[in-house]
């Protein structure tokens, strides 16, 4: 698959630290792992501390007993499955709709969910250990993974996917009793180290699958203001988890603009903090005077 | 048919010299002796009055301190089946 | 494997010797009796819960009771138990059983304040000691100073062993049993009316009655076994009908063909319209009446057994408190004799409306129940536990019901039968017929009478006035006069009365706590009034010692020591014992008592009261032979300890009060033979009912019925009005609290919370009640509530459904448990006559916690 | 691939092949999980459901997992599935023989279900159906054998209309009864207080999921007196009355059978009854 590969013997992100300072160079980096942990702690203050801000986990959650959230793609299998839920839940899913349409859909990946800390953990080990090599399978087969969850659901009548969805499985877990997800998690986490590079989260997840469809039409989006100053240092390719949805913006190909319109980019500004030119920066696509390209998944362009 | 049982103190170093005096009375026999010298004993004998003889010389044997009789039975069948 | 009789002989001839000098013999255990293939020794016992007295066989290996079964061949039961019955095994294994005597200790010297640390028997008895001759020096407190207060949970060698020490040893009477807060109301009523305590029927009435009527009593749940026998009446006999009586549904109204739920306290209403209702219809059986009864009045006036300045007190004119001339007020006791006229005109106030109007219940179940007791036809047999006894007019709702049943002539025949049911063990054995309370002697006498004295005295072997008249603290004045410092020293055992007992708040813990009194609790578990004590002395129970309870039913029955006690506990009986060594006759009695037998002279009380040529009459070796039927060999820790066969002395000095006195004991050796007997015993034959020619060797032929109790012949029926209670639901407080039991517990908890399968089925107390008003108050099942009353205040959930089904305006709460104590709520108002506290009456209040 | 430009012959037979490939991974994964649902689907028997809940497949498809209802029982007795557990993972259950549910009047848990996979319609809990009590083991149960237990019947929260206490003759004794404890699904809710309460060593009263627990009768019997209670009279036109040859004296009526003295003169009426019979009596109609 990608062939830029950063093999030069200084870590990416390093010549960022050397221009703005290191704080400048992981701004967006530790306010994302804020934002991961600070939502975790918010699940697990209730059952850790009773302090009861939020109810439940990422499939529904009920905060200050006011806000309804659901998990649209979850709601979806339910519908898949035949079972209209009530009003709340619907509301619920609705909200987040709104909101991913807004923020990008796949933020949900970088920016809430657990399993992205397990894989990019897994990501920073392989890199630390100089693992190479990586299996291949395509990116889009996170789309066929997703039609399959919801025909899973529709045959068997039931949320299939619940058993096994190592998302959910691991915030559940995490709040409610972990129990055996661990091994599922562990078989994530292994399979991320040592047999694919950003394998669960970049090629397979139906979550992020599902979110980078909401994606699509996302109003927040990594733009390029100073894309005439990159120097080619590549770093920006290196530390990004998807790094097919920089090119085409960067490289002003087929006249992209300087935006990434891309529905897979998930929005971790990760390319913002390592780019010692300041080439990124987050802004919304309403400026873009380029209509949309359709973020429809599709095998990449040969 | 008499039989009888008797817990008898010796002195602890005179166990040896207890049992071996024992062994002369007919119808005794030893059955257990605990580390402080307390034996326990059994004597069958054909009548009452033997039986309380016996008993009367455990009393007499040397390093003897006590001999109390705990339980006593005569049977007029003893060979019956249970 | 075969086993000649020699063998057989001379291995249990081994085995009782090992057992004796406590050395074990691999492959000799105790061989008799046989034991059953898995290594269980089985012998016959009985259960140490309620009154009901069922048998059991107990099942011992490698020295621990490993399994119980119902016995069989037990008459009561025939094999059944109740389900704590069911877990016997269990009770003696909790695993907090106390082993070593615990005292209060700061620096290493008891301190009141200080922390629990163990300390030696005999320093225990030490300390004891010196505070028992502080007290009686002490003038402020004196001889009734030292007080003991125990149970019908004691053996009734127990019972008998603390009654010597106490009123001839220290000649204190201030030892009672907590069967005061139990039946103390039952007995006065016996007393009164009959002048002889104890039911006059037997179990047997159940097959025989043709109604039953349950006047303040939930058999079904409190004599499980007995509840099944009338239920089986019920249901093999069609025209049998069951009324139950209570001032809430329980499980008991499931049976009932009449249920009467009726206001609190109204009972007296009740009882005395059915006497109205049975005169108007002549259906007084006149011939019975003439010959066997007499008619009294009741004096009125009497007070409810509070503190003499409680105001209900001081306006009170026959509660017998010290007036303001320092004389007595009266005598609550006190009647006179009257006209059937007279009665039936006092009676005639209460019609059916007015009956009504008080209780509350529907006229035609009033009507129903009336009818049954008037028609000459239909045997009737009332049952009563605590709905009569715990109540401020106890004694006269006892006297009012045998009212009901002289009337009719319904009475000592097989059917016909008032039954007074006991909640304890050995209510009936031990704290009755042996006399553990402060006013009584044992087989009925009293301490007030010189008569009685003086033969005690003899029986005793004793010099003349060695016994006190002096009235001794019942148990509420035990509490009271702790907390007054009249107690110096106070030794309580088999019984919880920190829990048990009413008004914890007011007056039992700070009377407990006050500097000015040594506490000793001889408990078997920390409880609740261990860990309010001083000292606390750790107890061998129920299978750890030799025993006989008196079940309900007059049935005494005795088991054998099974198992040895854990670590240094000790049987209560061996306590009062080795106690007594502690003192000399010169420093309890006085001088001139003294003078009198000078051969006593020198002599602890250990010697006067048990090595006095009677309760050591029997050498030890006494044991193996009296049980040699059973288990060869056989011995137990009290008779090893003492060198005689302790249980037996005590019981045939004992024995000797109620022989010839309609008391009749059986021999001791018998008791451990049979499946418990019957007394009066006479001539090895059991009395089923009693006061009937027949039936009752004490009735001579041609007499027909005879109340021998009372000199004439005759019992007595007494005129006694409906009164209201202490206290009642007002503005503040506006419910009605009512406490009690349930089946799974037994009392305060302190042997079944033990049992985890027991505390699993009923883990806290809830309160019941009606769902109206919790609604009202805002809450809803399952809430956790505040139920207060003007003593104190618990937290609680809250049931509207499930067994019990409240009226409106009536909470029950019951008290097994010690981490909801409701007695911290209960006033301590008592029947002025039989000073039983009424647990089932007073005002409070729930809020939502 | 992602980086080749020009797409070849080689490349696109290449690119065939891996979706094929994906595409066969990927439903086999699917079918892998498809097959695991439907297996997880039966509920364990130990395993009780929240009050509400949907019926099995009804349920596996409407709840998300959220574990809203764990959070809201205010006794915590709901867990939800662990991937080892045998039921669908991440939904609710209690084991009652643990912590049996109490049947809390405002239904907190129902209430917290934001899907209705637990059925908002539901507004009484005694109207629930978690499961269904069983006594499954006549051989240790103690009333069975006489004894004096009946904690099933007592902790019941429908005591009388749920469980029932079925008295009969102690043949063995003679002189005892046996109370002898009979569910009655129309009442029970299966909350499970009584397997919990239960005090056998191993519970003699369990609660089952209702598929397991409940027998059916086949269409082709109906219960005569049902029938006729339910009709609220005879479902064919009332017997006539009958007239018999009778001595003097003699009675015969329906039901009670022949009675009275020959010769004698007719019983004077016999005195009203007692109020009612007893609740016991009544059966299940309370």
């Amino acid at each position: 698959m990608s062939a830029v590969v950063n093999t030069a013997p200084v870590r990416p992100g390093a010549e960022a630290v050397a221009a703005k300072g290191w704080l400048a160079a992981h701004k967006w980096l530790i306010l994302r792992r804020s934002s991961q942990f600070g939502i975790l702690m918010l699940f697990l203050a209730g059952p850790w501390f009773g302090i009861w801000i939020v109810k439940g986990n990422l499939n529904f959650s009920y905060t200050l007993n006011f806000l309804p959230l659901a998990d649209p793609y979850v709601i979806l299998q339910s519908l898949a499955a035949r079972q209209v839920p009530e009003k709340l839940a619907l509301t619920g899913a609705a909200i987040v709709v709104l909101f991913y349409l807004l923020v990008g859909g796949r933020s949900y990946c970088s920016w809430v969910c657990p399993v992205n800390l397990l894989t990019d953990f897994a990501y920073w080990l392989r890199v630390r250990l100089g693992l190479k090599g990586s299996a291949h399978i395509s990116r889009p087969t996170r789309y066929w993974m997703l039609g399959m969850t919801l025909v899973t659901a529709a045959v068997t009548g039931s949320i299939a996917w619940e058993m096994l969805n190592p998302v959910s499985m691991m915030h559940r877990g995490l709040i409610f009793g972990l129990g055996l997800a661990w091994a599922v998690l562990l078989a994530v986490f292994l399979f991320d180290l040592f047999v694919m590079r950003h394998g669960w989260c970049g090629h397979l997840c139906p979550v992020g699958a599902f979110y980078s469809l909401i994606g699509i039409f996302a109003r927040v989006r990594v733009k390029l203001p100073a894309r005439d100053a990159c120097n080619d240092c590549m770093d920006c390719f290196a530390v990004c988890p998807e790094p097919q949805v920089i090119r085409p913006a960067l490289k002003a190909v087929a006249g992209t603009p300087p935006v990434i319109l891309e529905a897979n980019c998930t929005n971790c500004g990760r390319c913002i903090d390592v780019c010692s030119k300041d080439v990124f920066a987050f802004g919304t696509r309403v400026n873009t005077t380029v209509a949309p390209v359709t973020g429809v998944p599709q095998a990449a362009p040969k | 048919m008499n039989i009888s049982s008797a817990i008898i103190h010796a002195l602890p170093g005179d166990v040896a010299i207890v049992q071996a005096g024992l062994a002369t009375l007919a119808g005794v026999e030893v059955h257990a002796i605990s580390p402080e010298g307390k034996m326990i004993v059994t004597i069958e004998t054909e009548d009452e009055g033997s039986n309380a003889a016996t008993y009367q010389s455990i009393g007499q044997l040397d390093g003897v301190m006590s001999a109390a009789m705990v339980y006593h039975q005569s049977e007029s069948e003893p060979y019956k089946e249970i | 494997m075969k086993l000649t009789r020699r063998e057989f002989i001379k291995t249990n001839a081994i085995a009782a010797a090992a057992a004796t000098a406590g050395m074990s013999i691999p492959g000799v255990a105790l061989a008799v009796p046989p034991q059953s293939q898995d290594g269980v020794r089985w012998d016959k016992g009985v259960c140490r819960y309620c009154g009901t007295g069922c048998g059991v066989l107990v099942g011992v290996k490698d020295g621990r009771v490993v399994a119980t079964q119902g016995d069989p061949d037990a008459p009561v039961n025939k094999g059944l138990n109740c389900v704590k019955g069911y877990f016997l095994s269990k009770i003696q294994y909790g695993k907090d059983r106390l082993t070593k005597p615990l005292l209060r200790m700061k620096d290493g010297k008891f301190d009141k304040n200080g922390e629990f640390a163990q300390i030696s028997w005999d320093a225990a008895f030490d300390i004891m000691a010196e505070k028992v001759k502080a007290t009686l020096k002490e003038p402020t407190q004196g001889a009734n100073g030292v007080a003991m207060f125990g149970s019908g949970q004691w053996t009734v060698w127990e019972g008998y062993a603390a009654v010597k020490l106490m009123k001839a040893g220290f000649r204190s009477n201030s030892i009672d049993p907590n069967a005061r807060h139990c039946m103390a109301s039952a007995v006065a009523g016996f007393m009164r009316t009959f002048g002889i305590d104890e039911p006059m029927g037997c179990y047997d009435d159940a097959e025989h009655a043709d109604v039953f009527a349950l006047w303040g009593s939930n058999m079904a749940e409190m004599h499980p076994i007995l509840w099944s026998r009338i239920t089986n009446r019920r249901l093999t006999a069609n025209h049998v009908k069951i009324h139950v009586l209570s001032t809430f549904t329980h499980r008991s109204c499931e049976l009932a063909d009449n249920e009467l739920i009726f206001k609190p306290q109204s009972d007296l209403a009740i009882l005395n319209y059915i006497c109205n209702y049975i005169i108007q219809n002549k259906a007084v059986n006149q011939e019975f009446v003439k010959k066997n009864v007499g008619f009294f009045q009741g004096v009125t006036d009497i007070g409810y057994g509070l503190r003499p300045n409680h105001p209900l007190e001081q306006v009170a004119n026959n509660n017998g408190y010290p007036g303001a001339d320092g004389k007595p007020k009266g005598d609550p006791n006190k009647h006179t004799p009257i006209s059937f006229e007279d009665f039936a005109k006092f009676v005639s106030e209460y019609t059916l409306d007015k009956a009504h109007e008080i209780s509350g219940v529907p006229k035609d179940r009033l009507e129903a129940l009336a009818k049954a007791y008037a028609d000459p036809k239909v045997k009737v047999t009332s049952y009563w536990t605590m709905g009569f006894n715990q109540h401020t007019r106890g004694t006269w709702v006892n006297n009012m019901i045998y009212n009901v049943h002289l009337l009719t002539g319904k009475i000592s025949e097989p059917g016909n039968s008032p039954f007074s049911l006991t909640g304890q063990p050995s209510a009936c054995g031990t704290a009755r017929e042996v006399g553990t309370f402060a006013h009584r002697l044992p087989a009925d006498m009293v301490i007030f009478n010189p008569k009685h004295r003086e033969m005690t005295e003899k029986l005793w072997k004793l010099p003349e006035g060695a016994l006190s008249a002096q009235m001794g603290y019942h148990a509420v004045a035990q509490s009271r006069m702790l907390k007054d410092g009249k107690i110096g020293f106070y030794w309580t055992s088999t019984t919880n009365n920190m829990q048990a007992g009413p008004n914890i708040n007011g007056e039992i813990y700070p009377g407990w706590r006050n500097p000015k009194a040594f506490v000793v609790v001889s408990d078997v578990y920390p409880t609740v009034s261990a860990m309010s004590a001083d000292l606390i002395l750790p107890c061998a129970m129920w299978m750890e010692k030799e025993g006989m309870f008196g079940n309900a039913e007059r049935r005494g029955q005795m088991w054998r020591q099974q198992v040895k006690a854990p670590g240094e506990s000790r049987s209560d009986l061996w306590q009062y014992m080795e106690f007594s060594k502690r003192f000399k006759v010169e420093e309890v009695w006085p001088a001139d008592l003294l003078a009198k037998a000078p051969e006593l002279a020198g002599k602890t009380l250990y010697d006067v009261l048990y090595a006095n040529g009677q309760v050591n009459k029997f050498p030890k070796e006494e044991a193996a032979k009296v049980n040699a039927h059973a288990w060869a060999g056989y011995t137990n820790d009290e008779s090893e300890a003492f060198g005689f066969y302790v249980q037996k002395g005590l019981f045939e000095e004992y024995a000797g009060f109620g022989r010839g006195h309609a008391h009749d004991l059986a021999p001791f050796d018998t008791y451990h033979k049979v499946r418990g007997m019957r007394w009066p015993v006479v001539d090895g034959k059991e009395t089923l009912w009693r006061f009937r020619e027949g039936y009752d060797s004490y009735v001579k032929k041609g007499e027909g019925v005879k109340f021998y109790g009372y000199p004439d012949g005759k019992a007595k029926i007494f005129a006694l009005p409906y009164q209201p209670a202490a206290e009642m639901p007002d503005k503040d407080f506006d419910l009605w609290l009512c406490t009690g039991r349930v089946l799974e517990h037994w009392h305060s908890g302190s042997m079944t919370r033990r049992v985890p399968e027991l505390y699993k089925s009923f883990p806290d107390a809830v309160v019941w009640m009606h769902p109206k008003d919790a609604e009202k108050r805002g809450i809803k099942r399952n809430d956790v509530v505040k139920v207060s009353t003007r003593r104190g205040e618990i937290e609680l959930r809250v049931d509207t459904k499930g067994r019990n089904k409240m009226p409106e305006g009536l909470i029950f709460v019951p008290f097994f448990d010690e981490h909801r104590l409701v007695n911290k709520l209960t006033l301590d108002a008592t029947c002025p006559i039989s000073k039983e506290t009424d647990f089932k009456k007073c005002a409070a209040k729930v809020v939502k916690a | 691939m992602d980086n080749e430009n020009k797409p070849s012959a080689a490349a696109r037979r290449q690119f065939l092949a891996d979706t094929a490939r994906m595409a066969c991974g990927v439903g086999l994964l699917g079918l892998g999980v498809g097959l695991y649902a439907r297996h997880a689907r039966a509920l364990p028997p130990a395993a009780i459901r929240p009050p509400g809940a949907l019926p099995e497949t009804e349920f596996s498809a409407a709840c998300i997992r959220c574990g809203l209802c764990v959070r809201d029982c205010p006794f915590d007795i709901l867990h939800l599935a662990k991937p080892e557990e045998p039921l669908s993972t991440g939904t609710p259950y209690f084991v009652a023989r643990q912590f049996p549910c109490e049947m809390c009047e405002d239904l907190p848990c129902v209430k917290a279900c934001p899907t209705g996979a637990l059925d908002h319609s539901l507004k009484d809990i005694n109207k629930s159906k978690m499961g269904l009590a069983v006594l499954v083991d006549h051989e240790t149960c103690l009333n069975f054998l006489g004894l004096r237990c009946d904690i099933c019947y007592r902790v019941c929260p429908v005591i009388d209309k749920a469980i029932t206490l079925d008295r009969q003759i102690n043949v063995r004794t003679g002189r005892h009864t046996q109370f002898i404890p009979v569910v009655h699904s129309d009442h029970c809710t299966g909350c499970g207080k009584c397997e919990k309460a239960c005090p056998t060593e191993v519970a003699s009263i369990k609660v089952f999921p209702l598929y397991m627990a409940k027998g059916q009768l086949s269409s082709h019997y109906r219960l005569g007196w049902v029938e006729k209670e339910k009709a609220g009279g005879s479902l064919v036109a009332p017997d006539v009355e009958h007239r018999y040859n009778m001595p003097e004296g003699m009675k015969y009526e329906s039901g009670k059978g022949l009675s009275g003295n020959p010769g004698a003169v007719p019983p004077a009426p016999t005195p009203p009854a007692p109020v009612a019979l007893p609740k016991a009596f009544q059966g299940n109609k309370l």
